[in-house]
């Protein structure tokens, strides 16, 4: 992370190295700002993200409503009951909606292209968001060809886990 | 003039370290405690208003929209208030006016800040303009020169103002042990506070808010509504809200134009001409001990300069003529964002008697306040127990 | 309750600008004190909506733009998000009676901070959605994969969308993308989310909005052709977007609050020109069925029939819309601009050609139309 | 059913914006002014106040600020504080600092926060206490090189 900003102690300010704004004929000033974060998971996130080190896709029951979300839920979004029955959920479902991300931005989570879709796992009462993957997406054309005929997807595990999303590497066609 | 307006329940969270929520989990703590204290359920509120400091401090931009379930604010309105420190009066504000507009009954308020979560000294040199008034700081340096420059205004000497910024502390720390939510509860003396080590020139360790998380609600209602569900309201007598110009310089911030300017509309607005006479207990934001000095002469409650003697002689200590900041204030418990909305919740929990062992005996008149900016910004709401 | 009348508004272009933050707001909020002889100081209150700190690095943005907005040492506030909850929040001190006037200013330089995406990436929840790449286009475009399906709207009935609005800019001296496209054109940019084109996404654009409001008595004075604001309406939606029917979004519930406020009862003809917020090209056509100008899953025939084009029966967008002039934030007070400005008949030359009695404004942001918000004016 | 293994965690992460803002006509000709060494300002036609740094318009009257005015390198400290600790972005080479609002003289306002006092050994704070007094008079230092920048003045020099 430290190669990708630069202190300028003078000026009292960080640079962003790897981006550049397009060239402007005015007089301008970079002010980039660079801070750190250290996020709370609290005990819900932190049981979820512990299930899917295990391999194991964890969601809660609400239980007003009866219905089970995923990722796990301290409250029920609708009810705002606690929700502190875990469940755990197949690992294969269908595909709601889809999107292939064929271009660049700065600060994108991976080097395109990638699918992200919405995928209601069986059981479950909310779709999760993930990448789906595990074919070649290099011709949009092709993939939006191939993409009308799945409808069913199953999670594949990152070989290595370390108790955050990307644990799930993607769901590939079934 | 619009509707009467009435604050029906009150809920924070416990403040502190809150390593052990998420974010939208701390929030919740709140709201929860709110619905509770005002015996209604979500279904009766028309609106929500949420506010937070910049969201650059946790890092999750628009967070109202993270927190939209939490806030139970999933199919109503809502709006995004921030004027940055004041933010927690600048919500309220929203809510007062949504009210007496007649276009909503009830309105939730929110406000919070997970400062555990992020660099808040980094986080505040964001508020300057890259290019020309850079320096090196944060807030304790902002205010330190606030505090200088009105020591050197008046030729205050530096001992007295010592031994009363002291007292500050020392009282605003006994709050807190009486304040079962406050962040910070220790018991100190004059000398722990006069001898602990220096942050930036007179202002020491003691003199210094904390860094806390926590979050706090406030549900504001209509007359008619709030004497429908509510045994003993909070009523809002007025508000006043100023800003003043970015540039540091521009302006005094000795004799502080937006502290005086906004109480004295509120004052106006609630009728009172004597407040140090009239007010019985002042929520008076105060993050640094010598700020509060300065801040007890711009609301009006002490002549101009005399601020050390006043607070010296007891008139705002436990007992006192008008106690100052029984909870413990923003000293004892300092989640930005939420911090100027606490002073609000306070306030009436003070004039309706339920601030239990911090509870300033039959308050009936209560003020409240928070200041925000690159020191610009001031915001008061005055509560009252009757209408 | 008193009636709120808006007097005056002034824009700014949304080319990018040399001027810095402070210059560039002072001069529409200049330009509408000058246009009604008001001194700064004689103004009730200020409500500003500037951005949020990630749209420009600034945080507490409010401390910068205070200056140029002119609240210096006036009752003010600031709401952070789309400007239109600003002009809503501008009324509220009319109504209660407290103020006379008070100028709305909503502001942002979109050239000053990167891009959209890389900003909205922070709006996802840390853990779960912004790893996987979730932020404004990529929601969309799901959103749009939906609609597509479910309704069979096609992809040629969406292009119609950016090229009517683009169309409609050409005429908008105030728009940021002035050029003409073809349904072909939009159709074959470059697919950067598919299946969302180049061409369907708003640009960044810099934007200051000014807008003075007053009491009925003192709007009378100000102008000789006040516009009346008669009803809003807002709804914020759950945050998981897998929580949510994509296609089912809150505008439904903030427009029949606006609806019932202003005595609406049938949008489609009681409603003379709308300004929605598109910033991709096929939310106008879902956001114009949950508006009620037409059925559920009927927005592709609607765009179709000619209905929304700006000499249909329901214009929709006749500024060009947010697909020609995009400042994030103050992008709602520019929807209540436009509305304005057709009321008074002075939206110049694409002023419509008819007579405007009422006019809807909408503004919308977060993933997927997350929070909605829906204003109706009338002359 | 996982069993909770230890207490809640917490992620550790970087956000990383970048931003690049106009200078504008008045604040490019205001560090323009500082390459020759000048401390420009301008003055309101209407409340007649001179403002440091230049600005477009006066923020109380609201008319623009056209009358370009340069100002005096000398001035009294109206107050300062003494910075010495670090947050994230600042390491320990880069404190102690002493910020400072300066009354240049002739001038309606003080500097923002930009103004720094030094020309001494600052870490040592006995000696910083002694010279350093709301009032004390200050002038100028400028940086040989300069580059149209606020850290064109070196720093500001106690006039014993």
């Amino acid at each position: 992370m430290a190669e990708r900003y630069k202190v300028d102690k003078d000026l009292v300010r960080m640079e962003i190295v790897d981006f550049t704004f397009p060239q402007k004929e005015y007089k301008t000033s970079r002010h980039d700002t660079v801070l750190p974060y250290n996020w709370a998971l609290g005990p819900t996130w932190t049981k979820f993200f512990d299930g899917l080190k295990e391999g194991k896709i964890f969601g809660t029951r609400c239980k007003k409503c009866n219905k089970i979300l995923v990722p796990a839920r301290t409250f029920c979004p609708s009810c705002y009951e606690d929700m502190e029955e875990w469940v755990e959920l197949p690992q294969e479902g269908s595909i709601e909606t889809w999107c292939l991300v064929n271009y660049k931005y700065y600060g994108q989570v991976k080097e395109p292209p990638y699918i992200i879709g919405q995928i209601r796992l069986d059981k479950a009462d909310c779709s999760l968001t993930h990448f789906i993957g595990g074919f070649d997406l290099s011709d949009p054309d092709k993939v939006r060809k191939k993409m009308k005929t799945v409808s069913r997807v199953k999670a594949v595990w990152s070989k290595e886990k370390h108790a955050d999303i990307y644990d799930i590497a993607y769901f590939k066609p079934v | 003039m619009g509707r009467a307006v009435a604050v029906i329940g009150t809920g924070q969270t416990k403040h502190g370290r809150r390593d052990d929520l998420s974010y939208p989990d701390l929030v919740r703590e709140a709201v929860k405690k709110a619905f509770e204290d005002a015996g209604i359920t979500p279904k009766d509120v028309d609106g929500v208003v949420y506010g937070s400091m910049p969201s650059m401090m946790e890092g999750v931009a628009y967070n109202h929209f993270y927190f939209a379930d939490a806030l139970r604010t999933v199919g109503k309105p809502l709006f995004r208030t921030e004027t940055c420190g004041s933010t927690g009066q600048s919500v309220a504000h929203t809510a007062i006016h949504w009210v007496a507009s007649g276009m909503a009954d009830i309105v939730l308020v929110v406000a919070s800040e997970k400062e555990h979560e992020g660099d808040a000294q980094a986080t505040m040199m964001t508020i300057l303009e890259p290019f020309l008034m850079v320096t090196i700081g944060g807030a304790p340096v902002a205010f330190s020169l606030q505090s200088r420059e009105w020591m050197g205004y008046y030729h205050i000497d530096e001992d007295k103002a010592r031994e009363a910024a002291s007292i500050v502390s020392v009282d605003s720390h006994d709050g807190g042990l009486n304040n079962p939510l406050a962040h910070i509860r220790v018991k100190l003396t004059k000398e722990d506070v006069s001898k602990a080590p220096i942050i930036t020139y007179p202002v020491r360790l003691y003199d210094v808010c904390p860094v806390s998380d926590g979050a706090c609600a406030v549900i504001f209602a209509s007359e008619e509504k709030a004497k429908k569900i509510c045994k003993k309201p909070a009523w809002v007598k007025g508000i006043g809200f100023r800003g003043e110009e970015y540039f540091i310089g521009d302006s005094s911030k000795a004799v502080w134009q937006s502290t005086i300017e906004a109480s004295k509309e509120a004052y106006k607005e609630a009728g009172i001409t004597n407040p140090l006479k009239e007010l019985d207990v002042a929520e008076v934001y105060n993050p640094f001990s010598y700020q509060e000095l300065m801040f007890l002469e711009c609301l009006g409650l002490c002549p101009p300069g005399e601020a050390p003697d006043y607070v010296i002689k007891g008139t705002f200590s436990p007992g006192g003529e008008l106690p100052c900041d029984p909870s413990g204030g923003v000293l004892c418990c300092n989640p930005i964002g939420a911090a100027g909305l606490i002073r609000v919740a306070e306030a009436a929990l003070q004039v309706t008697g339920k601030a239990g062992e911090h509870q300033v005996e039959g308050a009936k008149l209560a003020l409240s306040h928070a200041m925000g900016g690159a020191m610009q910004f001031n915001g008061i709401t005055i509560l009252g127990s009757e209408l | 309750m008193q009636k709120v009348g808006i007097v005056e508004v002034a824009q700014s272009a949304g080319t990018e600008s040399p001027l810095s933050l402070m210059e560039f707001t002072y001069k529409p909020v200049k330009e509408v004190l000058d246009k009604v002889g008001m001194k700064r100081d004689e103004v009730d209150m200020y409500i500003l909506a500037s951005t949020d700190v990630f749209h420009s690095g600034m945080s507490c943005a409010n401390a910068f733009d205070w200056d140029a907005s002119g609240a210096f040492m006036k009752p003010a506030s600031r709401e952070e998000g789309d400007a239109i909850t600003s002009f809503v929040y501008g009324c509220m001190p009319i109504m209660e009676g407290k103020c006379d006037t008070v100028l709305v200013v909503g502001l942002i330089k979109g050239s000053e901070n990167a891009e959209n995406d890389t900003l909205t990436s922070f709006v996802a929840d840390p853990f779960y959605s912004r790893p996987v790449g979730i932020q404004e286009t990529t929601a969309a475009a799901m959103q749009m994969r939906l609609y597509l399906q479910r309704y069979g709207i096609t992809e040629e009935q969406c292009a119609k969308v950016v090229v009517k609005n683009l169309s409609n800019a050409l005429f908008n001296p105030y728009a940021h993308i002035k050029k003409r496209v073809s349904v072909d054109d939009v159709l074959n940019s470059e697919r950067i989310c598919d299946p969302l084109k180049a061409l369907e996404c708003a640009p960044k654009s810099e934007g200051v909005c000014a807008m003075l409001l007053a009491s009925e008595e003192k709007a009378k004075k100000l102008t000789d052709k006040p516009v009346w604001f008669k009803g809003w309406g807002s709804s914020m939606d759950t945050f998981y977007l897998g929580d949510r029917d994509l296609l089912d979004t809150q505008l439904k519930t903030a427009a029949a609050s606006a609806y019932k406020m202003a005595g609406i009862s049938n949008p489609r003809k009681e409603i003379d020109i709308a300004e929605t917020c598109e910033p991709y090209a096929f939310q106008e056509l879902l956001w114009c069925e949950e508006l009620g100008f037409c059925a559920q899953g009927q927005g592709g025939k609607l765009i179709d029939s000619g209905v929304t084009q700006i000499t249909g029966e329901l214009p929709v967008n006749p500024s060009g819309g947010v697909l020609a002039m995009n400042p994030y934030v103050a992008r709602g007070l520019y929807r209540v601009a436009e509305a304005v400005l057709q009321i008074k008949g002075k939206a110049g030359e694409h002023q419509l050609d008819k007579k405007v009695n009422t006019a809807l404004a909408h503004s919308t942001y977060g993933f997927c139309g997350q929070w909605q918000g829906v204003v109706i004016l009338g002359s | 059913m996982a069993e909770q293994k230890e207490k809640p965690r917490k992620v550790a992460s970087m956000g990383m914006v970048p931003y690049e803002m106009a200078l504008g006509p008045t604040w490019t000709r205001f560090f323009e002014g500082f390459k020759e060494k000048r401390i420009l300002g301008t003055k309101c036609n209407k409340c007649g106040r001179v403002l440091v740094p230049a600005r477009p318009f006066c923020p109380r009257c609201f008319e623009p600020m056209e009358e370009w005015v340069e100002v005096a390198q000398e001035g009294t400290i109206v107050t300062w504080s003494y910075v010495n600790y670090t947050y994230f972005g600042v390491t320990p080479d880069m404190i102690p600092v002493i910020g400072a609002t300066i009354k240049l003289d002739g001038v309606d306002c003080g500097t923002g926060m930009w103004t720094q006092i030094g020309g001494f050994d600052i870490k040592d704070f006995e000696l910083v206490t002694k010279k350093v007094k709301v009032g004390a008079r200050v002038k100028a230092v400028w940086r040989r090189k300069r580059q149209g920048n606020f850290r064109d003045i070196d720093y500001w020099k106690i006039i014993e």
